[in-house]
C-alpha cells in the first residue's frame, strides 16, 4: 500500500490578492464602540452603570467646585457673597481660604521673604539626585550629592556656614581614617577606623570647631527655626531626609542581612523585623514621647529632627529589603569573579555589586519613598504642622473656623500630584530596566 | 619561585590570625560588633534608667490593674469605666484585630473586583477602574479616614431625621437603618436562650415609648454586650432589671410565669449556632471529597452544590428555630435606634477607608497576578476543549494565586498596621485605649508604647510567618 | 535548518498512511481581518482524513493565524470553516465539538506548570470528556509510553528539558484522541538535539494514520512525511502541491525565493 | 534657675500651645500666633527679654503636651490644661496658677427640645480625646445613672464637623470652647449649651517640677497680669505709671518704681510693666481674645475679678 | 561536539610549550565536603609550570568544584593545597596571594555589565595591584590586542557577543598577569561559531607557556594542545594519561563508557 496522493491537487495562485476592507462591524469608531463599550449583555450593563456612576460623581462636584468663591477674606465673608450670587441654600466651595493660605500650607511658618530658599533647596535636592537616577550623567557629579545634603540643610535652616561644612568634613575624617587604618593594618581596622573616628570627631570636636570658626569667621544667612517649618515643605523634608539618611543605613543592613556572621545576621534581621513590624504612627509617637528618655540627661532637640531620626530608622528597614532584593538578583558570578580577581569585601561590594544591586533597587528605593512622603502625614498626630496639622489650625482661626473641604481638596491633589508623577516614573524606570536586562 | 617555601603551620594561635585568619576574623568582627551593640544598649538603658530617675519615675505595670475611668463605645467583651486598663487595652486590641479582620476580607474582595474590571475589555469599566486605584494610592490614607468619615457624617440622614415627616427610611422592610451616627442593622435574640431568660411582666406603658427610660432601654443591654453594644451602659442595668423584677413580684400577684419572657442572647448560644456551622462546613467538604472520589471512579461529578448548601444551612436553622431565634429590630428612640446591633460610624469610615485603600494596592496585585499568567496558558485549556470558566478556575486561578498571595499577606500586614490610624475618628483600637487614653492618663509613656509595639510586632510576625510556610508550600518545581 | 538531515536515515512506515475520500477539514472562502489589517484572504482549503499537510511561508504570513481559526482560538469574519461535519460558528457547542475533535500543540509547548505531567494529561480527559480517573490515567501513561517518556510522569514540567516538554504537549492532545491534529511550529523553540525527537514523535503519529495540519520550517520532515505542502503568503494560500513537486520544481516566484531563503542555509 | 538661664541664652521661651483652638491660640495668615493663652506666653517672654515676640511656639497635642514639657521641649505650657491632682502631683508638673475658670458644658441643637443634661439618656455625645472630659463625662453618666454613647474625636475641627453634620446629638467640652465654637456656626442660636456645668476645669499654664525659680517667674507674670487689671493698669497708661510713679505703693512695687521685686525672681526691674505692655492686663487681653466684643463673646463670669464677684484674685504684690 | 573538528586545521607552534620541573600546583590528600555529601574524595595531583591540563567527566563528577578550590572559591576540609610555593590555609594574605597569581574563567563570564570592556579589564590591576590608571589601561589594551578585540574597548560587555564576552574574561584575567589560569568550561554556553574565537585564544596561551588547568569536554582542543587528561568520576581521579593514550587506549571501563558517549554525537 503506498501513499495516496490522489486528493492533492497542485494549486498556483496566479494574481495576489489585494487587502480589502473590513466588513463595517470591524472598523474605525463602531468597532471601537461595539468592542469596547457594548460587545456583550453584561458590557452594555458596566457601561451604563459606569456612565451613571461619572453623572453622579460629576454633577455633585463640578458646580461645587467650579462655581467656587475666590475672593473673600473669611468664611463668612464667603457665605455672604454666596448668598448674594446664588442664593441661600446652594452650596459652593469657598476657596477663598486657600488663596488666603495657599503659602502656609505649602511652606508653613517659613519667613515670606526667605521663600526662594526652600525653592532652591529643592532644586539642590534634584541636582543632587539626578546623578543617582540618571547613570548616564559623568560620576564625578556624585560629589555633589554627596555635598546637596549639607547644602540643602543650610539653605533651609541657615544660620552659620560652619556648621554644615565643620559636620561634612566629618565624612572626610571617616575617609582619611580608613585609608590611614587601611595602610596600618588592612581593610578591617580601616573599616572599626572609618566608623568611630568621625564619631568621636562629630561628639566632640565638631561644637567646639564651629563655635570657633563661627566666632573668627562669622559667614552665613539668617536662621529659621524648626518651629517655623510646616506644609508641604515639612512633608517633603521629612520624606527626603529619611530617604536620604536612611539609604546608607538600608544598605548596611542589606548587607549585614546578607552576611554570614551569625551575629551581624541577626542582629540586623531583628532590626528590620521590628521596624517594620510595628506602625509609623507607633514610632512616631516613641520619638515624641520616649526618645528622649534614651538619650543623655539634658540632651534635648526639637521635634522634628526627632521625628527625622525616627523616619529614617523605619524608612532604612524598608531601603533594606529593597536593598536586599537587588543583591539577591545579581547572579552568583558576579561575586565570585569579584573574589576571583583579589578582590577584598570591602572592594568587591563598592565597585562591583553594590552598583548593580543599587539600580536594581532604584524603583523600589522611589516606591519607597513614595510611600514614606504619604506616610508624612501621620506627624499630625504629635502636633508637627504638615499640610493636614495646618488645616487644623487654619480652622482654628475666627476667620476660618468650619471651613473643612476645601483645605482637604487641595492637599489631596497636591499629594496626588507628587506621587502619582513619581509613580509613573518609577514605573518607566522599571520597564527600563527590565527591557535592559533582556 | 623556586621551592616550596611556605612555612610550616606553627602550632601556637598568633594574634595576627585574629584579622587574617578566615576562621578567626569572622569571630572577631562578630565580637567587636557585639561589643559595640552592647556598649550601646547599656549606654541607652542607663540614659533611660538615669532620665526616669530625674523625672521621679519608675518601670511598673501596676498601673494595668488600676481602673481606667474612661468608656469606650464599641468593645467585643464586656467593659465598663471602673474595669482595669489592663481591660481597657484588651478590649483596644480586640477591635483592631476586629477592624484588620473585616478589613483584610473587604480589601481582598474590592482589590479583587477592581483588579479584574481593570482588566475589563470595557473601555469605560476599565478606566474607571484604573481612576480608583490610582486615586487611593496616591492620596496619603490619613486623608482618606477623614474624608470618608467627614462623608459619612454628612451624607446620611440624622436619627432624627427617621421621625414622621424627617425624610428618611429604614430599608429592607423597616430593619435596617443607614444613619449617620453607623448602621443599624437587626440582631437575633433568642427566646430560650441557653444563657437563660430573664421573665419580666409586660411594661404598662406602650412599647412605643419604649426607650426612652434607661429601665426598657436597659432590657436588651445583654444582647447589646454580646455584639458589640449599642452604647455605654452604665453597669447598673442588671441591677436595673432586678429591681424592677422586684418590684414587678412584690407589688403584683401574677405568677413569674404569665411575665413576658425576654428575648436575650449569650455566648452559649452563637457556640451551638456557629458549631453546628462548622460541623456543616465539615460535612460538606466531605460531600465535595465524595463527589471527587465519584468523579474519579465514574468520570461523571456528581452536582454537590444544593446538598452542600443543606449541610451547611439546615442544622443551625433547626438551632436557631429551636433557640426561639428572632430579630431584635431596631427601633426609633429618644435619640438614636436601639436595639439591633450598632455598627459605628468610627469602625465603618475606618473600615472602608483601610479597605478601600488597601484595595487599590490589592487590585495592582491581582492584576499582575493575572497577567504573569501567559495567554499561552488559557489557549492550550481551551485547545483541549474545556470552557472558559473552567479554565480559569483549574487553570488560571492556581496559577495566579501563587503570585498574588505573597504580595497580598504584605498588603493585609500594611492594613493591620494602618488601622493604628483609628486615632482619626475616634475607633478605640489598641493604639487609642492602651497607647492613647491610658498613656496620657497614667503618664506611663514607656511602659504603654513598649506593650503597644510588642502586640503589633507578635500581630505582624504572626502573619508574615504564616506567609512564608504558604509560600513554601506553593513553590513551583523547577528544574 | 540541518538538524533534519539525521531523519532521512530513519525508515519510515507508510503501510497505514492513507488519504480517504472523507473530508475532515472543509474551509470555503475564509477572510479574517485582524482591526483593518487583512490577515487571512480569501482561504479556500479541503482536508481530506489521513493527510499530512505541511502549512510553511514567511513570517507574518497568516500561518498561525489559519491553524487557530480551525479550532476557534482565533474568529474568522466571512465564509465557512467545517471540520467534521461540524461547522464553526459562534455556537459554543460546536466549538466544544470541534476542540474535542482537535489537537493542538503548540510553539510554546504552553504546559500547565503547576500539574504534573501526568495531571497535565489527564484534566482535559477527566473535566471534557468525563472519563473515570483511573481510566484517564491509564490512557495518559499509554501515550506517555509512545512519546517515550513514562518515567517522568510524576514530575512537573518546569523539571523537563524543552524536547521532553514537548513530547508531553503531543502525548496531553493525543489523551483526547483527536481525529485530527495541528501543530504550529512545534520544533521552532528547541535546541536542535531536542528536535529530532519531537520529530520522530509527529513522524510516528503520522505513520499510524493521522490527520495532521503542520506549520513547519522542518523541509526534511515536510518532504518525508507530508503528502501535501501548502505555501502561505500575505494571507494567502499561493502554492499547493506534493512535496517532492513543491521542492524540486516550484511554480510561482514566490514560493521559488521562499524556497531559496530556508533551503539556502 | 536652670530653666531661666537656658531660656535667656537660648533667646527665646518655648511654649507649648495647642494645634489650634479658637480665640486661645491659632497662627494666623503670616504664622504670628494669638490668642488667650498665647499671650500668658508672650507675657512672661516680654517680662524676661521684653520682647514679647521673643517666644517659639510648640504646638502640642492632648497626648504629646506632658511630654513636651517633662523632656524640656518647652519651657512653659499655656494650653488650656485642667489642674487636677494626678496631673500636679503624679505626672510632675506645677501649675503656676489659673488663667480661666471653665467648666465642662454640653452643647445641643435648639430643636432638640433637650433643657437639661439629665435628659440625656440615650444620647450621642461627642468628646475630644486625650482630655479630663472623659472622665468627666464616664463620672457624670455613671453617677446619674444614664446611658450615653461617647464618640471620641482627635480634633475640635473635626468634633465641630460631626456635630454639625448630627452624627452627634451633644458636643461636649470646656464650656468656653463650646461658647467658642458655637460662635462661629453659620446659625449660632439654633444650638443651646445646657445649664449643667458637670465638672470644675481650672485651666492654667504649667511648667516642669523640681524648677522652683522658673515656676515663680511664670505664676508671678500671671499674678501680675490679673493684679495689673485690679489695680487699673492698663497698657496704655502702664509705661507712664512706670515713669512717674503712682501713689498706690502695690502698683509701684509691680512696677518696680518701688523694691527690688525684679531682682527677687532674677529678672529686671521692668518685667512686670513689660509683661503688661505685651498685651495689656488680663482685662485687655479677655476682652481682645475671648472677650464679649469677639465673635466668640465670653462673658467674664467666674473670671471677673474678685472686687466683681469673679475667682480672680492675685496676691498681694509685697 | 563536532565543532572543534575545525581545530584540526590551525597549526599548533608547540616550540614554547615545555613543561618544567618547577611545582605550580600540589594538591595532597585532599577531600571536601557539601555537608555530608562527599564531592571531592582524596585528591592528588601534582601540575608542573608549564603544563596545560584537561579535566574531563561526568556532570556532577566534582570537576567544577575541584579547581574552584585551588583558589579558594570553595574552601577544602582535608588535606594541603599548595599553590607556586604558597600553602592554602585560612590566612587571608595567601589567599590573596595566590588569588592574584591564579587567573580564572568562567562558563558564563561573569563580566561586570555596568563597567565598560576596559574597565573590566583595569579594574584588579588597579584596586588590588594598585598599578597607575594610564599603565594598567596600556596592559588592557596590550590583552584586549591579544585576544584580537581592541575595538570593543569601550562597549559594555552586554553588547558584545558571547564568545567576544569570553574573550574578554580572557584577557581580564590576563590584566593579573596569572601564572596559572583555570578554566571552568569555557565553551560550554558558547554558540559552535564562537567556540572556536575562544579555543583559539585559549591555544594562543597555551603557545606562551601559560600553566592551564582547563575544565572542558572539547575534545580536539585537548587533544592538540593538552599534555595530560585528567578524568573524573564520583569525585575522584579515575585516570589521568597523556592525550593520545587516553583517548586512543583508556584504561578504565568508566572512562571508556564516558569516552564512547561524548564521542559518540
Ligand atoms: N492578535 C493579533 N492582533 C493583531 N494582529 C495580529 C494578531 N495576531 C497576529 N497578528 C498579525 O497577523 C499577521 C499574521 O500573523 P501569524 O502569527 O498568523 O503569522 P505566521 O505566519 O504564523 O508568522 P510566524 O512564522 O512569525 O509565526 C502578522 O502580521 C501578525 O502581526
Ligand atoms: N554549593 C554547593 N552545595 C552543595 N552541593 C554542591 C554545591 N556545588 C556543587 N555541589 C554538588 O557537588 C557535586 C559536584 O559539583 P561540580 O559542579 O563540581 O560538578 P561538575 O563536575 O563541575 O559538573 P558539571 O559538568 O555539571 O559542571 C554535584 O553533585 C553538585 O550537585
Ligand atoms: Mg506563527
Ligand atoms: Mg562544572
Amino acid at each position: 500500500m503506498s501513499d495516496t496522493h490522489a486528493q492533492t491537487q497542485p494549486f498556483v495562485r496566479g494574481e495576489m490578492l489585494p487587502e480589502s476592507e473590513p466588513p463595517l462591524a470591524e472598523k474605525g469608531a463602531v468597532k471601537w464602540l461595539r468592542e469596547n463599550l457594548f460587545s456583550g449583555w453584561l458590557n452594555i450593563l458596566l457601561t451604563v452603570v459606569s456612565l451613571y456612576v461619572i453623572w453622579v460623581v460629576l454633577s455633585t462636584v463640578v458646580p461645587w467646585t467650579v462655581l467656587g468663591i475666590w475672593d473673600a477674606d473669611s468664611l463668612t465673608g464667603c457665605r455672604e457673597i454666596r448668598d448674594a450670587r446664588y442664593g441661600e441654600g446652594m452650596e459652593v466651595a469657598c476657596w477663598a481660604v486657600i488663596a488666603d493660605r495657599w503659602q502656609q500650607l505649602l511652606f508653613g511658618f517659613y519667613p515670606r521673604d526667605l521663600y526662594a530658599r526652600p525653592v532652591l533647596a529643592l532644586l539642590v535636592f534634584f541636582a543632587g539626585i539626578a546623578p543617582v537616577l540618571f547613570t548616564g550623567l559623568p560620576r564625578k557629579l556624585l560629589w555633589g550629592s554627596l555635598a546637596a545634603p549639607f547644602v540643602m540643610y543650610w539653605l533651609l535652616w541657615g544660620g552659620s556656614i560652619w556648621g554644615p561644612i565643620v559636620v561634612a568634613l566629618g565624612l572626610a575624617v571617616g575617609a582619611l581614617a580608613f585609608q590611614v587604618g587601611n595602610r596600618a593594618q588592612g581593610a578591617l581596622l580601616g573599616g572599626i577606623l572609618a566608623i568611630v573616628v568621625p564619631i568621636l570627631y562629630w561628639l566632640f570636636l565638631a561644637g567646639p570647631l564651629i563655635r570657633a570658626l563661627a566666632s573668627v569667621l562669622p559667614i552665613g544667612i539668617e536662621f529659621v527655626p524648626s518651629d517655623d517649618f510646616g506644609g508641604f515643605m515639612l512633608s517633603f523634608i521629612i520624606g527626603i531626609a529619611g530617604i536620604t539618611l536612611s539609604l546608607p543605613l538600608g544598605i548596611l543592613l542589606a548587607l549585614g542581612r546578607q552576611s554570614d556572621l551569625f551575629i551581624i545576621n541577626k542582629v540586623s534581621v531583628a532590626f528590620i523585623e521590628i521596624i517594620r513590624g510595628v506602625p509609623l504612627i507607633v514610632w512616631l509617637f516613641t520619638a515624641s514621647l520616649l526618645l528622649n528618655y534614651f538619650l543623655p540627661p539634658g540632651t534635648n532637640f526639637d521635634l522634628m529632627l526627632r521625628v527625622i531620626i525616627m523616619v529614617t530608622f523605619f524608612a532604612s528597614a524598608y531601603i533594606a529589603e529593597v536593598v536586599r532584593g537587588g543583591l539577591a538578583a545579581l547572579p552568583k558570578g558576579q561575586y565570585e569573579a569579584g573574589d576571583a580577581l583579589g578582590l577584598d569585601y570591602a572592594k568587591s561590594m563598592r565597585l562591583i555589586i553594590l552598583p548593580q544591586a543599587l539600580k536594581i533597587a532604584i524603583p523600589g528605593i522611589v516606591n519607597t519613598f513614595i510611600g514614606l512622603f504619604k506616610d508624612t502625614t501621620l506627624v499630625v498626630f504629635i502636633g508637627l504642622l504638615d499640610p493636614i496639622g495646618l488645616s487644623n489650625s487654619i480652622r482654628a482661626t475666627t476667620d476660618w473656623n468650619g471651613i473643612y473641604w476645601e483645605l482637604f481638596v487641595f492637599i489631596g491633589i497636591l499629594f496626588f500630584i507628587c506621587c502619582y508623577s513619581m509613580g509613573r516614573y518609577s514605573l518607566a524606570l522599571e520597564r527600563k530596566l527590565t527591557r535592559e536586562n533582556r | 619561585m623556586s621551592a616550596i617555601s611556605h612555612e610550616p603551620q606553627a602550632g601556637g594561635f598568633r594574634l595576627s590570625q585574629l584579622i587574617y585568619d578566615t576562621r578567626y576574623r569572622s569571630l572577631t568582627i562578630q565580637v567587636v560588633a557585639l561589643i559595640l551593640l552592647v556598649l550601646g544598649l547599656s549606654w541607652l538603658v542607663s540614659n533611660t534608667v538615669q532620665n526616669l530617675e530625674a523625672l521621679g519615675k519608675d518601670f511598673d505595670f501596676g498601673f494595668l490593674t488600676q481602673p481606667a475611668g474612661y468608656d469606650i463605645n464599641q468593645r467585643l467583651i464586656e467593659y465598663d469605666s471602673q474595669m482595669s486598663h489592663g481591660r481597657a487595652a484588651l478590649v483596644g486590641i480586640l477591635n483592631t484585630l476586629l477592624v484588620a479582620l473585616l478589613g483584610c476580607a473587604a480589601a481582598t474582595i474590592l482589590g479583587v473586583f477592581f483588579g479584574v474590571l481593570r482588566l475589563s475589555k470595557n473601555w469605560l469599566v476599565a478606566r474607571l477602574a484604573a481612576v480608583y486605584v490610582e486615586g487611593f494610592r496616591n492620596v496619603p490614607l490619613l486623608l482618606w479616614i477623614i474624608a470618608i468619615f467627614a462623608i459619612m457624617a454628612e451624607g446620611m440622614p440624622q436619627p432624627r431625621d427617621f421621625r414622621e415627616g424627617g425624610g428618611a427610611s429604614m430599608l429592607v422592610g423597616d430593619s435596617v437603618a443607614v444613619t449617620n451616627r453607623g448602621i443599624y442593622i437587626p440582631n437575633v435574640v433568642f427566646t430560650r436562650s441557653l444563657g437563660g431568660n430573664e421573665v419580666v411582666a409586660p411594661e404598662p406603658e406602650e412599647p412605643d415609648d419604649a426607650g426612652t427610660t434607661g429601665v426598657a432601654s436597659g432590657t436588651y443591654g445583654g444582647s447589646r454586650i454580646a455584639t458589640g453594644g449599642a452604647g455605654v451602659s452604665t453597669g447598673q442595668d442588671d441591677q436595673d432589671a432586678a429591681d424592677a423584677r422586684n418590684a414587678q413580684s412584690a407589688a403584683g400577684e401574677d405568677d413569674a410565669a404569665e411575665g413576658e419572657i425576654v428575648p436575650s442572647s449569650s455566648a452559649l448560644d452563637w457556640l451551638v449556632v456557629l458549631g453546628l456551622l462548622v460541623l456543616g462546613i465539615i460535612a460538606a467538604r466531605m460531600v465535595t471529597a465524595w463527589a471527587k472520589r465519584k468523579q474519579e471512579a465514574t468520570g461523571k461529578r456528581p452536582r454537590t452544590l444544593w446538598i452542600n448548601l443543606a449541610l451547611i444551612l439546615v442544622a443551625p436553622a433547626i438551632a436557631l428555630f429551636l433557640l426561639g431565634a428572632q430579630f431584635d429590630y431596631p427601633v426609633l428612640g429618644g435619640f438614636n435606634f436601639d436595639g439591633g446591633v450598632h455598627l459605628r460610624n468610627s469602625l465603618i469610615a475606618l473600615w472602608f477607608a483601610l479597605s478601600l485603600y488597601t484595595g487599590a494596592f490589592v487590585a495592582e496585585i491581582v492584576r499582575g497576578g493575572i497577567l504573569a499568567i501567559s495567554k499561552g496558558q488559557s489557549e492550550a485549556a481551551f485547545a483541549l476543549g474545556l470552557r472558559p470558566n473552567r479554565t480559569m478556575r483549574l487553570i488560571i486561578l492556581p496559577q495566579a494565586l501563587r503570585v498574588i498571595i505573597p504580595p497580598l499577606i504584605s498588603q493585609y500586614l500594611n492594613l493591620t498596621k494602618n488601622s493604628s490610624l483609628a486615632i482619626a475618628v475616634g475607633y478605640m483600637d489598641a493604639r487609642s485605649t492602651l497607647g492613647g487614653i491610658t498613656i496620657n492618663q497614667t503618664g506611663r509613656e514607656l511602659e504603654g508604647m513598649l506593650l503597644l509595639g510588642l502586640f503589633y510586632l507578635v500581630l505582624s510576625l504572626v502573619i508574615s510567618s504564616l506567609m512564608n510556610v504558604y509560600n513554601n508550600s506553593v513553590k513551583l518545581k523547577e528544574r | 535548518m540541518t538538524a533534519t538531515d539525521i531523519e532521512t536515515e530513519r525508515h519510515i512506515d507508510r503501510s497505514a498512511m492513507t488519504v480517504s475520500d472523507e473530508v475532515a477539514i472543509e474551509i470555503r472562502g475564509m477572510n479574517k481581518w485582524f482591526g483593518s489589517f487583512h490577515v487571512l484572504r480569501d482561504i479556500n482549503l479541503t482536508v481530506y482524513r489521513g493527510e499530512r499537510i505541511v502549512i510553511c511561508g514567511p513570517s507574518g504570513s497568516g500561518k498561525s493565524t489559519l491553524i487557530r481559526c480551525i479550532n476557534r482560538l482565533e474568529e474568522h469574519q466571512q465564509g465557512d470553516i467545517t471540520v467534521d461535519g461540524t461547522l464553526l460558528s459562534s455556537d459554543l457547542k460546536n466549538i466544544d465539538r470541534i476542540r474535542s475533535e482537535v489537537g493542538m500543540v503548540f510553539q510554546h509547548f504552553n504546559l500547565f506548570p503547576h500539574l504534573t505531567i501526568l495531571e497535565n494529561c489527564t484534566l482535559a480527559p477527566i473535566w471534557v470528556r468525563k472519563v473515570p480517573k483511573k481510566e484517564a490515567e491509564a490512557t495518559a501513561m499509554h501515550y506517555l509510553e509512545r512519546v517515550k517518556i513514562p518515567e517522568q510522569a510524576h514530575k512537573y514540567p518546569g523539571q523537563l528539558s524543552g524536547g521532553q516538554q514537548q513530547r508531553v504537549a503531543i502525548a496531553r492532545s493525543l489523551c483526547m484522541n483527536p481525529r485530527i491534529m495541528l501543530f504550529d511550529e512545534p520544533t521552532s523553540a528547541l535546541d536542535p538535539e531536542m528536535i529530532k525527537e519531537v520529530l520522530d514523535t509527529m513522524i510516528g503519529l503520522a505513520e499510524e494514520g493521522m490527520t495532521m495540519l503542520c506549520v513547519t520550517h522542518e523541509m526534511g520532515f515536510a518532504r518525508q512525511v507530508a503528502n501535501r505542502v501548502i505555501f502561505m503568503d500575505q494571507g494567502q494560500i499561493v502554492e499547493q502541491n506534493e512535496p517532492e513537486e513543491f521542492f524540486n520544481n516550484p511554480q510561482s516566484e514566490r514560493t521559488k525565493l521562499f524556497l531559496s531563503q530556508i533551503l539556502g542555509h | 534657675a536652670q530653666t531661666l538661664d537656658d531660656v535667656q541664652s537660648r533667646g527665646n521661651l518655648n511654649c507649648g500651645v495647642t494645634t489650634g483652638l479658637v480665640g486661645f491660640a491659632a497662627p494666623d495668615a503670616n504664622g504670628v500666633w494669638e490668642g488667650f493663652d498665647v499671650a500668658v506666653c508672650r507675657a512672661v517672654a516680654a517680662a524676661i527679654f521684653g520682647d514679647p515676640m521673643a517666644v517659639e511656639f510648640v504646638p502640642t497635642t492632648g497626648q504629646t503636651r506632658f511630654t513636651a514639657l517633662a523632656s524640656g521641649e518647652i519651657d512653659l505650657l499655656a494650653r488650656n490644661t485642667t489642674w487636677t491632682f494626678t496631673r500636679d502631683t503624679d505626672l510632675n508638673n506645677e501649675f503656676v496658677g489659673i488663667n480661666y475658670y471653665d467648666g465642662q458644658g454640653f452643647m445641643v441643637p435648639r430643636d432638640l427640645g433637650v433643657s437639661s443634661a439629665l435628659e440625656l439618656d440615650g444620647a450621642t455625645v461627642c468628646i475630644q480625646t486625650g482630655t479630663t472630659t472623659e472622665l468627666n463625662l464616664a463620672d457624670f453618666f455613671r453617677v446619674n445613672n444614664i446611658e450615653y454613647e461617647p464618640v471620641p474625636i482627635e480634633t475640635n475641627a473635626e468634633a465641630q464637623q460631626q456635630y454639625l453634620a448630627g452624627a452627634c446629638d451633644v458636643y461636649t467640652t470646656d464650656a468656653s470652647g463650646l461658647a467658642a465654637t458655637r460662635a462661629t456656626f453659620e446659625d449660632p442660636s439654633a444650638h443651646v449649651i445646657l445649664p449643667e456645668i458637670i465638672s470644675k476645669e481650672p485651666l492654667g499654664p504649667l511648667v516642669r517640677h523640681g524648677d522652683n525659680e522658673w515656676g515663680d517667674i511664670a505664676r508671678w507674670v500671671l499674678n501680675a497680669l490679673i493684679a495689673a487689671e485690679e489695680l487699673g493698669v492698663t497698657s496704655a497708661n502702664v509705661e507712664q505709671l512706670a515713669e512717674e510713679g503712682t501713689d498706690n505703693p502695690e502698683i509701684n512695687r509691680l512696677l518696680g518704681v518701688e523694691g527690688e521685686l525684679g531682682a527677687m525672681i532674677g529678672l529686671s526691674n521692668d518685667w512686670a510693666v513689660n509683661a503688661i505692655a505685651a498685651g495689656g492686663n488680663y482685662g485687655e487681653l479677655f476682652e481682645r481674645h475671648i472677650g464679649e466684643s469677639t465673635p466668640i463673646g465670653l462673658a467674664r463670669g467666674l473670671n471677673a475679678q474678685w472686687t466683681e464677684g469673679g475667682l480672680l484674685y492675685a496676691p498681694p504684690f509685697r
